[in-house]
C-alpha cells in the first residue's frame, strides 16, 4: 500500500492552493455570495487555462486524463477557501455524466464542455424522489417531458440542462434548454446558485435523449458515485480549515487571564478534533481512489462508508469550532459559521447519512452474493 | 405524587387555549408555522398583545403588575403559547430588567420604568458582553465617569441582541477601576436615542440581523438611571443570572418542533426515509420527556416555595442541545428539501423551507447566557466544593 | 402537579434503606454471590416482617394495597445495596402475575406467596421469542407442553413456575412445578440465579392452566409495565451510589499532586452525571406512577420511554463511574463495577433500548388513532 | 497512491493464511470463536508456536531475531492471525521487555533474555503500576537499595497482569529518591520466584483473573539484572510508550468480533430486531473503515522509514472505544441470551454466551497503558505547543 500521492496530484494541488490564496479571499466570497451569477469570468479563465476543465475526463473522450484523486485535490482547496466558482457544477458534474453516458451526443457536448463553451448542469434530484436518484418523478410520456426538477445546481448560468426521467419503468437521460422549462432560482445552504425547473409537457426530440435503461442507470450511478467522493473532499478542505483555525484561536484567544486553550475542556474537544480529521482524511484518500473503482460494489460501498462517516465526523468538527469560537463564530464576519454551513450543505447533497449507511447495508448483501 | 394538572389547573389550561385560538394574529402563526423569524412589527403587536391581558409580566409579583399566577399556570401558560404557534417573549424587559428594577430600583425607577415594559411598549436589549470580555463578564471596560448630574459612557458592547429594535439597554459599565474586578462595576439604564451612542449591525449565521455592536462615545447618562448604589453591577448581575425561570428549558417549543416535524414526515420519500425518521423522532421525544419531568419538577418545586438549586442549570443544557438536536433532525430529515436559502415557494415541506436557517440560528443556544462549558464549570465548583 | 413522595412511601423507603445498612453490606453481596441459594432465611423472614410480601397486591386480593411507587422505593434501595435477595423475583414478580391473571386458583397461589409459603418464579422469556412476550415459543398441544424457557428468574429456590405458552393462536399462562421439567441453573449477569427449563411433552391438567387468551395477553401485558419499571427503581439506585461514590472519589483521590477531582474534564464528567441522574429520577417518578395506570396505551408508552431512556443514560452513567476510578473501578473488589454489571442486567431485562423503542413508537401511534 | 497490497504481499498474505488454516489448535480457535479468555497453557502454546516459526518477535530487528518482516507484513500477520481465530500475543516480553533489552542492555543481558521471549518461553509481566501511582507514574514509590552485588526491593506494585503466569517482571523502582522524581527511577528485572516477592490475585468484573497485586519485601535482585543505568528508567519507560505498533488500534481483533456477531444476527427473534441489529453493526463497520485506513497509512509510513506521530495515540483512543463499542452493542443486540454468566449451555447463539463478560473486561481497556484522558492531555500538549 502507498498512501503518497502521486507528484502530479501534489502539484495540482499545491496549485489550485496557490491560485486561490491569491486569488480568493473571505472578501471575495462574500461577495460573490450575494451575486446570482457565480460565474466570474477572470477566474473561469484561468481555471480554463489551469487545465481544470479537461482534467477530470479521460483522453480517450477528450480529457486530460485525471483521477478522481485529482479532481478531489482541487475541489478541496475550493472547499478550504470556500470558493462558490461552479467548477464541480459546471464542469465536473455534467461531464461526467456525459462522459459516462459516453454517446456520440453527449461526448459532443463533453467537447463544448472541456472546451469552456456549454453552460450545462445536471437535473438528477426532485424532492419527491429524494436521493433515489434512479426513480426520478419527472416522466417522459412519449415525446412529452412533465414534472419538476429541484436543487438543480448551476451556479446561475446554466442554459442547458441534463435531466433524469423515467419513461416507463426506463431511466432515461436527456439533455435541454433552460428555457424549456419554468425556472426559479434561489440560493443554497452553501452559498452557491441553484434552480428549480418546472416542465409542463416539453417536447423532446430523439437527439434529446442521450442514453435509456441499463446505460442509463449506469451513467447516474457512477455519476452520484463521483459526487459523492467530492462531496467527502469539498467537507475535508473545510474541515482542516476550522481545526487550524481553532488552534489557531485556542492558543491567542484570552478569558479569565488566560489562554482558552489552556482550559482542559478545550483541549480534549481540540485532540479529538485533531484525531478526527485524520480519520477524515483516511476516508477521503479511500474513497477518493475507490470511488471510481470498475468494482461497481465496492465502489458504491466506498461513497457510501465514507458519506456516511463524513455526515456525522465533519459535522461534528465544524459544531465544535463554531462552539470554541463562542459569539463569534455565530456570525457571518467570521469563516467558522460558512464553513459550517458548507459542510452541512455537502453531507447533504448527494444522500444524508441514514441513506449511505442504507446503501452501506446494500452493497455488503451484495458483495457477500458476489465474492 | 400527582402529575396530573388539577381541575383548577385544567380550567386555566381550558381558558389559556381558548384564548390562544381566538387572538394569536394568523399571520404570527403562521410565520412560526413556517419557522420563520419574526419581524419586529409582529413581535411588538404579539407583546402588547399579552400585555393588554396583564399576562407579558407573568412572573412579576402581582404588587408590581403580575398577574399573580402560580408556576405552575406560567409552564402551563408557556405549553398553551407554543402550541398555539406563538412565539415566545423577549427576555430582556420583562425576564431581566423588571426583576431588577423591582429588587434594587428606587420608587421613581420603578414607577418611570416598570409600566412600559408591563405593557410591551419599552424594548430593552442587555449590554453585558465585550470583544474582550465573553465568558469573562467581569474583565468589561465600558467605562462611566461621574460628571454632575450625569455619567460619560465610553467602550463598546457587542452580541447586543435587538439593540436596533430597541428603545432601552440595561449596561454593566465599569464606574471604578482602582477596586477588584467586580466591585467596580455598576448597573444603569440607557437611552438607545442618546447621541453619541452607535449601533451597528451584525449578521447571524442564519443571514439575519439579531445581534449588534454597540458603540459609546461619551454618552450622557443621567445618574437617576444607575440602579443600586455604583459598585453594585456584579451583584444585580448574579442575580439576574440565578433569577427563577421555570421555562429556560425550553420544553414548550421543542414539543411543538418535534410536533412540526412529525407532522412533515409524510411528505419523505419512500417507507425506509419515514420509518427512520419515525425512529429518530422517537428517540428525541423519549429524551424531551426526561427533560419535561425534570422541569415539572422544579416547577412544582417553586410553586411549594423551594429555591432553585443547580438543576436550572442543567435544565439549561440539556434544553438547549437538545434544541440543537432536534433542528439538526429536522434538517438532516429534510434533506434535498432543506437546501434552498432563499426561494419564495418551498420545495416540498414548508417546515424544511427554514429549517437550516433555525439549525444555523440554534448553533448559538449553546454559548450565549454564559456557555455550557461555563454553565458546567459552575455546577461542578457547588458540586465539588471547591 | 405534585412530586412530593407519599409520606407512607417515604416511610417504606426509610425503612428498606436503614433495614440495608444494618443488614446488608458489600460483604453479604460478595458472599451472597457465590451462593446457589439466594434466600437467606433471616433475611427473608425480615422482609415478611416488614410487610413486603404483601405490599405490592391490592388489599381486595389480601395484599396490603401498596402502590407501583411503594414498590419501586424498596427496589430502589435494593438495586442500591445490591442486594440479591429474590424479593422481585419470588414475590413481586410471581404475584403481579398472579394477581393480574385474577382467577380463583392464581388468588389462591398468591395468597400463598403473601404468606410466605410459596417459591414460585416466572417463566415468560425464552430466546426463540427474545422480548416478543406476547408470543412465546413454547407450545401447548393438547394437554402436553413443550419447549423451552430460558433465563427464569428465581433466586435458585423456586419449586413452582408460571409459564406462558401458546396454545394454538392464544396466550395461556399454566402453573407447573419445576420439577416437572429439565432443569439447568446457574448465575446471570447481575449475580442473581437463574434456570433453563425444558419441557418434554409435560402433562398439563386443566387446573394448571390459570388463564388463556385476552386475559392472558392483558396480564402479561401489565406484568410486564411493571416489571419494566422496577428495572428503572433498580437501576436508579445503582446508578445513585455510582454517582457519590465518583464523586466521593474525584474529591479525594490525589495524582499528579492534586485531587483528580481538579480536573476540568472530570468536573464535566460529574456534572454530566449529575444531570443525568437529575433526569434518571425525573423518568423514575413518571414510570413509578404511569406503570400502572389503568390507560394501557400511557402505561406502555411511559414504560417503553422510560427503560429506553436507562438504557441509554444509566448505563453511561456507570460506565463514566469505571473510568473515573480507572483501575479499582474493574476489578471485583470495588462495587463500581458490580453496578455497572447491575445495570447493564436491568437495562435488558425486560426488553433493551430497541425493543423498547419500538413499543414507545407503536404506542405513540395508537394514541394518535385512539385520542 | 495504491489501497491494494503487492503482488509479493498477496503471496504472503495466502501463506499466512494457510499456515493458519493447518496450524491454529482447534481448542484455541473454539475458545476465541466462544469469546472465551485463554487459559495459560493454550496462550503459551500458541506463543511457542509462533515462536517456532520465528514470528513471535516479528517486530524485532533481524540481527536480533526478527523475521525480516515489513511493517505492511506485520499487519497482514495480524489480520490473518484474527481472522482465523488465533489470540493476540501477550505484549510484556515481545514489545515491551525485548525492545528495551535490545536497545538499552548489555550483550550478557541480551543473551540470556532474549531467545526465551523469542521462542515464547519465558513469560513475563509488566511492573509499572502502584497503588497511589495510577496515571501518575513518575510518583511510584518501591524502592531498590544497593547492597554489594545485589538490590534489595521493597514496595507494592498493583495491576500486574499475568503476574500469576509469568516467569520474570520488568519493573520501575525508584533507587534515588534525593533527586527530581523522573531521574530517581531504575528499570529492574526481577525473578518471580525470588523469596520475599509475594503474588497476590485480583478478580476484574468479568469474574477472570487477569490482574495482581506483587509485594515485594527484602527481594534481592542481582545487580546484574539493571537495564542502563541507575535513574535511566524513566527515559525507558518513555521510549516504550512512544514505541512503534503497528496492531495498537485493534483492527484486526475488531473485524473478527464484528464477523463474529454479523454470524449471529440470523439467531434473533424478529425481523426488526435483524434489521436493526444490521443497521447498528453497519454504523460500527463504518466508523471501523475510518480507523483501518488510518491505521493502514501509520503502516505505510513505517515501512517508509518515517517516525511516528501523534497518530498513534488517536489510534488507541479510536480502537478502545470502538472496541467497547462494539462488545457493547453484541450484548445488547444478545439481549436475553447475553444474560447467563455461568451457564454449561448457551442459550442460543455462542458468542453472546461470553459477550457480558467480554463488554466487562473491555471496561479496562480505555484505562491501562495510560487512560483515554491521559493521552489527550499529551497529544494537547503536542497539539498547542504548551
Amino acid at each position: 500500500m502507498d498512501f503518497k500521492l502521486p507528484e502530479n496530484t501534489t502539484m495540482i494541488a499545491d496549485t489550485a492552493r496557490r491560485y486561490l490564496k491569491d486569488n480568493y479571499s473571505f472578501d471575495t466570497y462574500i461577495a460573490q455570495l450575494n451575486e446570482s451569477n457565480h460565474l466570474e469570468a477572470n477566474r473561469w479563465q484561468a481555471m480554463n487555462d489551469l487545465g481544470w476543465f479537461g482534467l477530470p475526463f479521460a483522453e480517450s473522450v477528450g480529457g486530460y486524463g485525471g483521477s478522481l484523486l485529482d479532481v478531489c485535490a482541487i475541489v478541496q482547496e475550493l472547499g478550504a477557501a470556500l470558493c462558490l466558482d461552479p467548477f464541480v457544477d459546471l464542469i465536473v458534474s455534467p461531464g461526467k455524466l456525459l462522459e459516462c453516458a459516453n454517446t456520440p451526443t453527449s461526448l459532443a457536448l463533453l467537447d463544448r464542455i472541456i472546451a469552456g463553451e456549454a453552460r450545462v448542469a445536471c437535473g438528477l434530484y426532485d424532492r419527491h424522489a429524494g436521493y433515489h436518484v434512479l426513480n426520478p418523478s419527472l416522466r417522459l410520456n412519449g415525446e412529452r417531458l412533465s414534472g419538476q426538477k429541484h436543487v438543480v445546481s448551476d451556479g446561475g448560468v446554466a442554459d442547458t440542462v441534463l435531466v433524469s426521467a423515467m419513461s416507463g419503468d426506463e431511466l432515461v437521460i436527456v439533455a435541454l434548454p433552460f428555457d424549456a422549462c419554468g425556472v426559479e432560482r434561489y440560493r443554497l445552504l452553501d452559498g452557491s446558485r441553484a434552480a428549480s425547473l418546472t416542465l409542463d409537457d416539453v417536447l423532446i426530440t430523439d437527439e434529446m435523449v442521450l442514453c435509456r435503461g441499463d446505460a442509463a442507470k449506469q451513467a447516474v450511478s457512477a455519476w452520484f458515485d463521483y459526487l459523492c467522493a467530492l462531496d467527502c473532499a469539498r467537507m475535508y478542505g473545510a474541515c482542516r480549515e476550522v481545526y487550524q483555525a481553532t488552534l489557531e484561536y485556542a492558543r491567542t484567544r484570552k478569558q479569565f487571564g488566560t489562554t482558552i486553550g489552556s482550559f482542559q475542556v478545550i483541549q480534549h474537544y481540540l485532540v479529538d478534533a485533531f484525531i478526527d480529521l485524520q480519520q477524515l482524511e483516511s476516508m477521503l484518500l479511500m474513497v477518493s481512489v475507490k470511488g471510481e473503482s470498475a468494482n461497481v460494489c465496492e465502489r458504491g460501498r466506498a461513497t457510501a462508508a465514507a458519506k456516511a462517516y463524513y455526515a456525522n465526523q465533519a459535522v461534528g468538527i465544524t459544531q465544535q469550532g463554531i462552539q470554541i469560537h463562542g459569539g463569534v463564530g455565530v456570525t457571518e464576519e467570521l469563516n467558522i459559521g460558512h464553513y459550517f454551513r458548507l459542510v452541512t450543505h455537502a453531507s447533504l447533497s448527494h444522500g444524508d447519512r441514514e441513506h449511505h449507511m442504507s446503501r452501506f447495508i446494500q452493497a455488503g448483501e451484495n458483495q457477500n452474493e458476489v465474492v | 405524587m400527582n402529575l396530573d394538572f388539577s381541575n383548577e389547573e385544567k380550567e386555566f389550561r381550558k381558558s389559556i387555549r381558548q384564548w390562544m385560538k381566538e387572538n394569536v394574529p394568523d399571520d404570527i402563526r403562521r410565520c412560526t408555522a413556517r419557522g420563520a423569524m419574526l419581524d419586529k412589527n409582529m413581535q411588538q403587536r404579539w407583546e402588547r398583545l399579552l400585555g393588554s391581558q396583564g399576562w407579558l409580566t407573568s412572573t412579576w409579583p402581582e404588587q408590581f403588575g403580575g398577574p399573580g399566577w402560580s408556576a405552575t399556570q406560567r409552564y402551563i401558560f408557556d405549553q398553551e403559547r407554543a402550541s398555539a404557534g406563538a412565539p415566545p417573549t423577549s427576555p430582556f424587559g420583562v425576564a431581566m430588567v423588571g426583576p431588577v428594577l423591582y429588587t434594587f430600583g428606587s420608587e421613581a425607577q420603578k414607577e418611570r420604568w416598570l409600566p412600559g415594559i408591563q405593557r410591551g411598549e419599552t424594548l430593552w436589549c442587555q449590554g453585558y458582553s465585550e470583544p474582550n470580555a465573553g465568558s469573562d463578564l467581569a474583565s468589561l471596560k465600558t467605562r462611566a465617569t461621574r460628571n454632575g448630574d450625569h455619567y460619560l459612557v465610553n467602550g463598546q458592547k457587542i452580541w447586543t441582541t435587538q439593540a436596533h429594535w430597541a428603545d432601552m439597554m440595561f449596561c454593566l459599565v465599569r464606574t471604578d477601576s482602582t477596586v477588584k474586578q467586580q466591585q467596580g462595576i455598576s448597573f444603569l439604564l440607557i437611552d438607545m436615542k442618546t447621541p453619541g451612542l452607535e449601533v451597528r449591525p451584525i449578521y447571524s449565521i442564519d443571514g439575519h440581523h439579531h445581534l449588534n455592536e454597540v458603540y459609546f462615545t461619551d454618552v450622557k447618562v443621567p445618574v437617576e438611571n444607575l440602579v443600586g448604589q455604583e459598585g453594585m453591577g456584579w451583584t444585580i448581575a448574579k442575580f439576574l443570572l440565578t433569577h427563577e425561570r421555570t421555562t429556560i428549558a425550553g420544553v414548550a417549543d421543542i414539543h411543538y418542533e418535534i410536533n412540526r416535524l412529525k407532522s412533515a414526515i409524510d411528505a419523505l420519500p419512500t417507507e425506509t426515509d419515514k420509518q427512520l425518521a419515525v425512529r429518530r423522532l422517537a428517540g428525541l421525544e423519549v429524551d424531551l420527556m426526561a427533560l419535561e419531568y425534570t422541569n415539572f419538577r422544579t416547577v412544582a418545586a417553586t410553586d411549594e416555595g423551594k429555591p432553585f438549586g443547580p438543576e436550572s442549570s442543567g435544565l439549561k443544557i440539556k434544553g438547549t442541545e437538545l434544541q440543537q438536536r432536534v433542528s439538526q433532525a429536522m434538517v438532516e430529515i429534510g434533506g434535498l428539501m432543506s437546501l434552498p436559502w432563499d426561494n419564495e415557494e418551498p420545495i416540498g415541506e414548508q417546515i424544511f423551507n427554514q429549517a437550516s436557517r433555525r439549525y444555523n440560528f440554534l448553533r448559538a443556544c449553546t454559548i450565549y447566557g454564559g456557555s455550557n462549558e461555563i454553565q458546567k464549570n459552575v455546577l461542578a465548583k457547588m458540586l465539588l466544593g471547591l
